[in-house]
């Protein structure tokens, strides 16, 4: 038997987490509808990393383009998480700045962006910066031209930094419970603050502080999917067309929701003090479900609103 | 001529009831409080007794190690240290203070450093570095400690201990010890009515003490399949088509790294789409490695006996009695001696090396650390003592046989390395490291791990060399730079004798195994993730919080 | 950084693919991108390494790479982070027979 | 700077300020018409707490002065590093600060931004460069990260990263640094008043500053690879 015939079936299961951004980037579009922009040939590589000695990379570490999903046009960008931590440089930034711009001319059915980084990349700190705060912007001006941006978060080194701020900004957010969501690193506390503030290593910790389960129960985000790329893709195609308001009776909910987190939840410890408040039985066991058990334990517990979004 | 009638006979009776009266001054009965415990050390020991401290793999007498750390150097002093590893810095701290001067052991992995300087200093008198079966054998000969520190899991109140799923070296040591007139004193992390079964005999414990917190023990054989490389994907189909099926191996030990790990994740993959299963890895002699999981699950592997336990595969291994040893009270018992001597007499080991020079000696010394040997020279090594035969060791015998000997099997001794290793460190050199070390600290020997004479093959990235089917010297040199890739080694290669050594399957690359490189991907692996063993085991394995990322 | 520079001759070519890219800047691996371009028949090599004084090995692992293959008028433009031989090769590969399958 | 000078420069006709808990809110006269303050003091680290504090006094703005300009004076030591505020998604009520923010100025509200002390990565990205124009002092403090950190996370030498200081404004921190790469629209010196009213007559709502970057020379790439990316030039 041929053993590459034996894994056609297995090999149906991609993870999302150990594809390449561009595999990802493929793996969100319609079969072989991708188009990548300023694809490697441009060789956009950073002047910066250069001077420092520092290996480059031909996209400097996010590819982005348009495809088909569900047979309408949308624009995807995916940052490369192997590359420097798919931290945001001056380039980096930039092309993403540029599609999200493109986009409100252009109102493609969403856009995408499949965020894999720890945000900042340190040498190039100050661009870097600035390259956030640009995309941020540019997102809000994508959703005020009503179309969608959607952030897929699904790789190794989770959305951290300044980019954790920006995906919050989106229309929505679908993570699996493999990734993380953060401000601040847990390393980066820890070196701060010591390691009985937190300790990074206890990964078990990182995880039901930042990780995908956590965001679902706190109502951080709208959807939590298996790891592979086509459950990231139908997740994503259920946003397509489909903004949701910005405005200020948007925001004033929202504020309604996290003044009421605190109030609920400021006192917790931990993780599965959380959910416990949050009436689920048995919270200890809520990192060792998979998907279709956690999403059971959840609706079971529904006290009105565990799960409830921008 | 005879000795006289006065010649006394029970010396070491006289001196060890000598020694539990002085320790009666201490403590009244077995049960030591820990704050009586240096007090207790300095009443039993005498100066340059022979002491063993309980440092197996997995766990650690360390609380023991500690308190004889702090015993005044004044009384007791020159004390020689007969263990198996040096794996806490309070192992060393003893001969920084003067408590011991020499040592006997068999390895000393992270402390290898700071041993090598100790030794340099004067402070650590090496008397040889052994196998952990040389070692232990010389427990029952020249080495038997006068007093033994031992960890256990817990005790009663009469001192019959459960040492958990690590038993590892205990036996041995108590064994030799108690019968020995020596004394044995176990620190246990808790005290319990009824012990859930007895790995060592009330009577054979002279002291126990429950220690201030549980004894040292690290998941030190896990290893995260997403840490696996198409590299080793590669060599690990190499080695399943290229050995495992072409010689029907099915007793094996599987050295505890990221190439055999491949292996094992490769087993209800790809080897069962070559038909292979229940023809391969049937019986192993290793830990309760998780990346062995799958492969259970997937019924290739019938029976597992282990040196030691794994964290984390407790609720798992007591699932699968029939797989693993197991007590009445349904947990691993594992045992060192006994796993050694089982995988020696198998059919194949395969392990990894840092260095292997062209007459296929390997070493995994180092310039600047002195780490020792463990086990795998006893895995890796022709059984020249084996009488009983199997179609894999059958066949390696005639492979290796010349016209007109006599026959004999041999077994499989396979060495998986890349050819380049971390900071392009190329594995293949003309001179092993270790004669640079045995410069350094006057051995008399280099410390070879596994020597070239028992390798029956080398697999790299480049392809699998079978040694057995080397005629001379120098087709045996050509065989290995064949497959040393774009090292120096490699490069200095005779391309037409490497061309005739594949003609004649001495060599032989992916390709002439029907191996695509371009297929060796992360598909492959049965599980990508510690999740996925979590899922394989039903839940039952419980890894460690440090390998979670969920 | 150490900047390397090879060209091949005497190589068969193929007009098959346009561009093709394997591999991604990691620590450990490197990115390989491989273009058709009219090069007089050559096939040229740049390579950006962060290992120094390897120009032998990489001499070495490209010869033997394109020897084999229909690389005339083709250029292949690595960007390194330490990647050992093996690494190299299997990227190498691999961006080939994306070339080869006309991928883009 | 201090925050009473600062607010004495800013307004000599008149202020009425509170300070509580670090967050800093209240109005400003000039030209007889109000101005908003929102904002911290004392280096606040930007927790939950401070984040939703701050998008309260935004949000009641918006609703009680409509169109009312908005200036968001920035001190503060960047994010709060705590367990504890990643715990409850941290991350969220900065981006809710943020979308408050955003929805002001979609509402016609000028929202100006002013670091008169300190202002440190994901501090000064919520609370400061989310506005139409950030402005600073010239004594003020602004960097991503301090060099010794930022030695030990990227393992480049700290001489090396000090003489990137001397030739780079993309690498180092201050001031003159976010003004070349366009961050900075202007420093205020001398007049602030001056320089805020001066300031309020520029009603844009266009993101220029990789095109400020690019005018001023130190930031070299961006402006041209987005508008690249825009414009289908790819």
């Amino acid at each position: 038997m041929n053993a590459n015939d034996l894994f056609a079936a297995d090999a149906l299961r991609h993870s999302y987490l150990e594809s390449t951004a561009r595999a990802r980037a493929h793996g969100m579009c319609d079969d072989n509808s991708f188009t990548e922009w300023l694809d490697p040939r441009a060789r956009l590589t950073s002047p910066h990393l250069e001077a420092l000695d520092v290996p480059v990379s031909f996209d400097d570490g996010i590819v982005i383009g348009e495809g088909r999903l569900k047979g309408e046009q949308i624009f995807v960008a995916a940052q490369e998480g192997r590359f420097m931590g798919g931290a945001v440089g001056e380039i980096h930034g930039a092309k993403l700045t540029g599609l999200l711009r493109r986009a409100v001319q252009e109102k493609p059915a969403a856009v995408l962006l499949l965020l894999e980084t720890g945000g900042v990349r340190l040498h190039e700190a100050n661009a870097g910066l600035v390259a956030i705060s640009e995309i941020q912007r540019a997102v809000f001006d994508a959703r005020h031209a009503k179309v969608p941006v959607v952030v897929l978060i699904g790789g190794g080194n989770g959305c951290y930094g300044g980019m954790g701020i920006v995906a919050p900004c989106c229309d929505a957010i679908v993570m699996s419970e493999l990734a993380r969501l953060s401000v601040s690193g847990p390393e980066v506390i820890e070196t701060a603050r010591g390691v009985e503030e937190f300790d990074a290593k206890d990964r078990a910790l990182v995880w039901r502080t930042m990780g995908g389960k956590h965001r679902y129960l706190l109502g951080e985000i709208d959807r939590l999917v298996d790891d592979d790329l086509p459950s990231f893709k139908e997740a994503a195609a259920t946003f397509l067309r489909r903004p949701v308001a910005f405005d200020l009776d948007a925001v004033v909910a929202e504020h309604a929701r996290l003044a009421e987190r605190i109030e609920r939840f400021g006192a917790c410890e931990d993780a599965v003090d959380i959910w416990a408040a949050l009436g689920i039985a048995e919270p200890e066991q809520i990192p060792s479900l998979d998907l279709e058990q956690f999403q059971e334990a959840v609706a079971r517990s529904r006290t009105g609103s565990v799960h409830e979004t921008r | 001529m005879k000795r006289d009638a006065q010649w006394q006979w029970n010396s070491l009776a006289l001196s060890k009831t000598a020694r539990l009266e002085r320790a009666g001054m201490v403590v009244q009965g077995k049960l030591v409080a820990p704050e009586d415990m240096v007090r207790l050390l300095e009443a039993v020991l005498e100066p340059e007794d022979r002491v063993c401290i309980e440092g197996d793999n997995q766990k650690h007498a360390d609380f023991l190690a500690e308190c004889l750390a702090k015993v005044n150097p004044e009384r007791i002093h020159d004390l020689h240290i007969v263990q198996s590893n040096i794996a806490l810095p309070q192992h060393l701290d003893v001969f920084e203070k003067g408590i011991a001067r020499k040592l006997d052991f068999s390895y000393s992995g992270p402390q290898g450093v700071r041993m090598a300087n100790l030794v340099e200093q004067g402070k650590v008198k090496i008397g040889a570095i052994h196998t952990y079966l040389e070692l232990y054998g010389r427990y029952f000969c020249d080495l038997t400690p006068r007093v033994s520190f031992i960890a256990a899991q817990s005790a009663d109140r009469h001192g019959n201990l459960y040492t958990g799923p690590n038993t590892e070296d205990t036996p041995a040591i108590v064994e030799a010890t108690a019968f020995k007139n020596g004394i044995v004193i176990a620190q246990v992390n808790e005290m319990v009515d009824t012990v859930p079964r007895v790995d060592v005999p009330a009577d054979w414990v002279n002291f126990v003490v429950r220690s201030p917190r549980p004894h040292y023990i690290e998941p030190i054989f896990t290893r995260d399949p997403a840490a696996i490389t198409e590299i080793q994907i590669l060599m690990a189909m190499m080695v399943i088509k290229g050995i495992y099926a072409k010689y029907g191996v099915t007793r094996l030990n599987h050295g505890i790294g990221f190439d055999t790990a491949a292996i094992e994740l490769l087993l209800p993959t790809y080897a069962e789409s070559l038909g292979l299963r229940g023809k391969i890895c049937n019986y192993m002699s290793v830990n309760p490695c998780p990346t062995l999981i799958p492969a259970i699950e997937s019924g290739f592997i019938q029976s597992i006996h282990s040196a030691g336990s794994e964290l984390g595969t407790e609720n798992y291994v007591a699932a699968r009695p029939d797989i693993f040893y197991t007590g009445p009270d349904g947990s691993l018992r594992s045992n060192r001696i006994f796993c050694q001597l089982a995988g020696h007499y198998s059919d194949l080991f395969i392990g990894s090396t840092l260095q292997v020079d062209l007459q296929g000696n390997s070493s995994t010394a180092t310039k600047s650390r002195m780490t020792g040997f463990g086990g795998a020279p006893n895995f890796g090594c022709d059984s020249r003592a084996r009488r009983h035969t199997s179609e894999a060791w059958l066949k390696a015998g005639r492979e290796a046989s010349q016209t007109g000997a006599m026959p004999r099997g041999r077994k499989l001794v396979v060495q998986i390395v890349e050819t380049f290793g971390e900071k392009m460190q190329p594995t293949f050199v003309e001179r092993l490291d270790a004669w640079d070390l045995m410069d350094r600290f006057g051995m008399e020997l280099p410390p070879v791990m596994v020597y070239g004479d028992d390798v029956t093959h080398l697999v790299t990235e480049e392809g699998i060399a079978n040694l057995l089917l080397c005629r001379s010297p120098q087709e045996r040199e050509q065989a290995i730079r064949g497959v040393s890739g774009f090292t120096p080694v490699g490069l200095a290669r005779d391309r037409q004798a490497v061309e005739n050594l594949r003609d004649r399957g001495v060599i032989r690359r992916p390709e002439d195994l029907g191996i695509n490189p371009l297929h060796a991907t992360r598909d492959l692996l049965a599980a990508r993730s510690i999740k996925d063993l979590v899922q394989w085991s039903n839940g039952l394995y419980d890894p460690p919080k440090r390998f979670r990322n969920w | 950084m150490e900047q390397l520079r090879f060209a091949y001759d005497g190589l068969k070519s193929s007009n098959v693919g346009a561009y093709a890219i394997a591999g991604v800047v990691a620590s450990g691996d490197l990115e390989i991108l491989v273009e058709r371009e009219e090069l007089g028949g050559r096939c040229e090599v740049d390579i950006r390494t962060s290992v120094q004084g390897f120009e032998k090995t990489w001499s070495a692992v490209t010869q033997s790479f394109v020897s084999t293959r229909a690389l005339a008028n083709t250029r292949i433009t690595i960007n390194d982070s330490g990647a050992t031989p093996a690494v190299v090769n299997l990227r190498l590969a691999q961006a080939a027979q994306k070339l080869d399958e006309g991928d883009a | 700077m201090k925050l009473a000078d600062l607010l004495n420069a800013l307004f000599p006709e008149g202020h009425d300020v509170t300070v509580d808990a670090d967050v800093v809110q209240g109005l400003g006269q000039l030209d007889g018409r109000d101005v908003a303050l929102i904002g911290t003091a004392g280096h606040a680290a930007i927790g939950v707490e401070t984040a939703l504090t701050l998008a309260a006094h935004v949000l009641r703005v918006v609703q009680d002065k409509p169109g009312m300009p908005i200036l968001l004076l920035v001190d503060n030591a960047g994010q709060r590093l705590s367990r504890r505020d990643e715990l409850l998604a941290n991350n969220g009520y900065l981006a809710h600060l943020a979308k408050c923010l955003e929805v002001a100025r979609a509402r016609g509200h000028q929202v100006l931004s002013l670091v008169y002390d300190q202002a440190i990565s994901g501090g000064f990205l919520a609370a400061g460069m989310i506005a139409d124009r950030t402005y600073a002092v010239p004594e003020a403090l602004i960097y991503v990260m301090n060099l010794p950190a930022m030695s030990r996370i990227t393992q480049i030498l700290l001489e090396r990263l000090e003489s990137l200081c001397v030739t780079s404004a993309v690498f180092a921190p201050g001031v003159p640094s976010f003004f070349k790469l366009g961050i900075v629209e202007g420093v205020w010196d001398g007049d602030l008043s001056g320089a805020l009213r001066d300031a309020l007559t520029d009603h844009s709502k266009a993101d220029l500053r990789s095109e400020n970057g690019f005018a001023r020379g130190g930031r070299t790439l961006a402006a041209e690879i987005a508008r690249r990316v825009q414009e289908g030039r790819t």
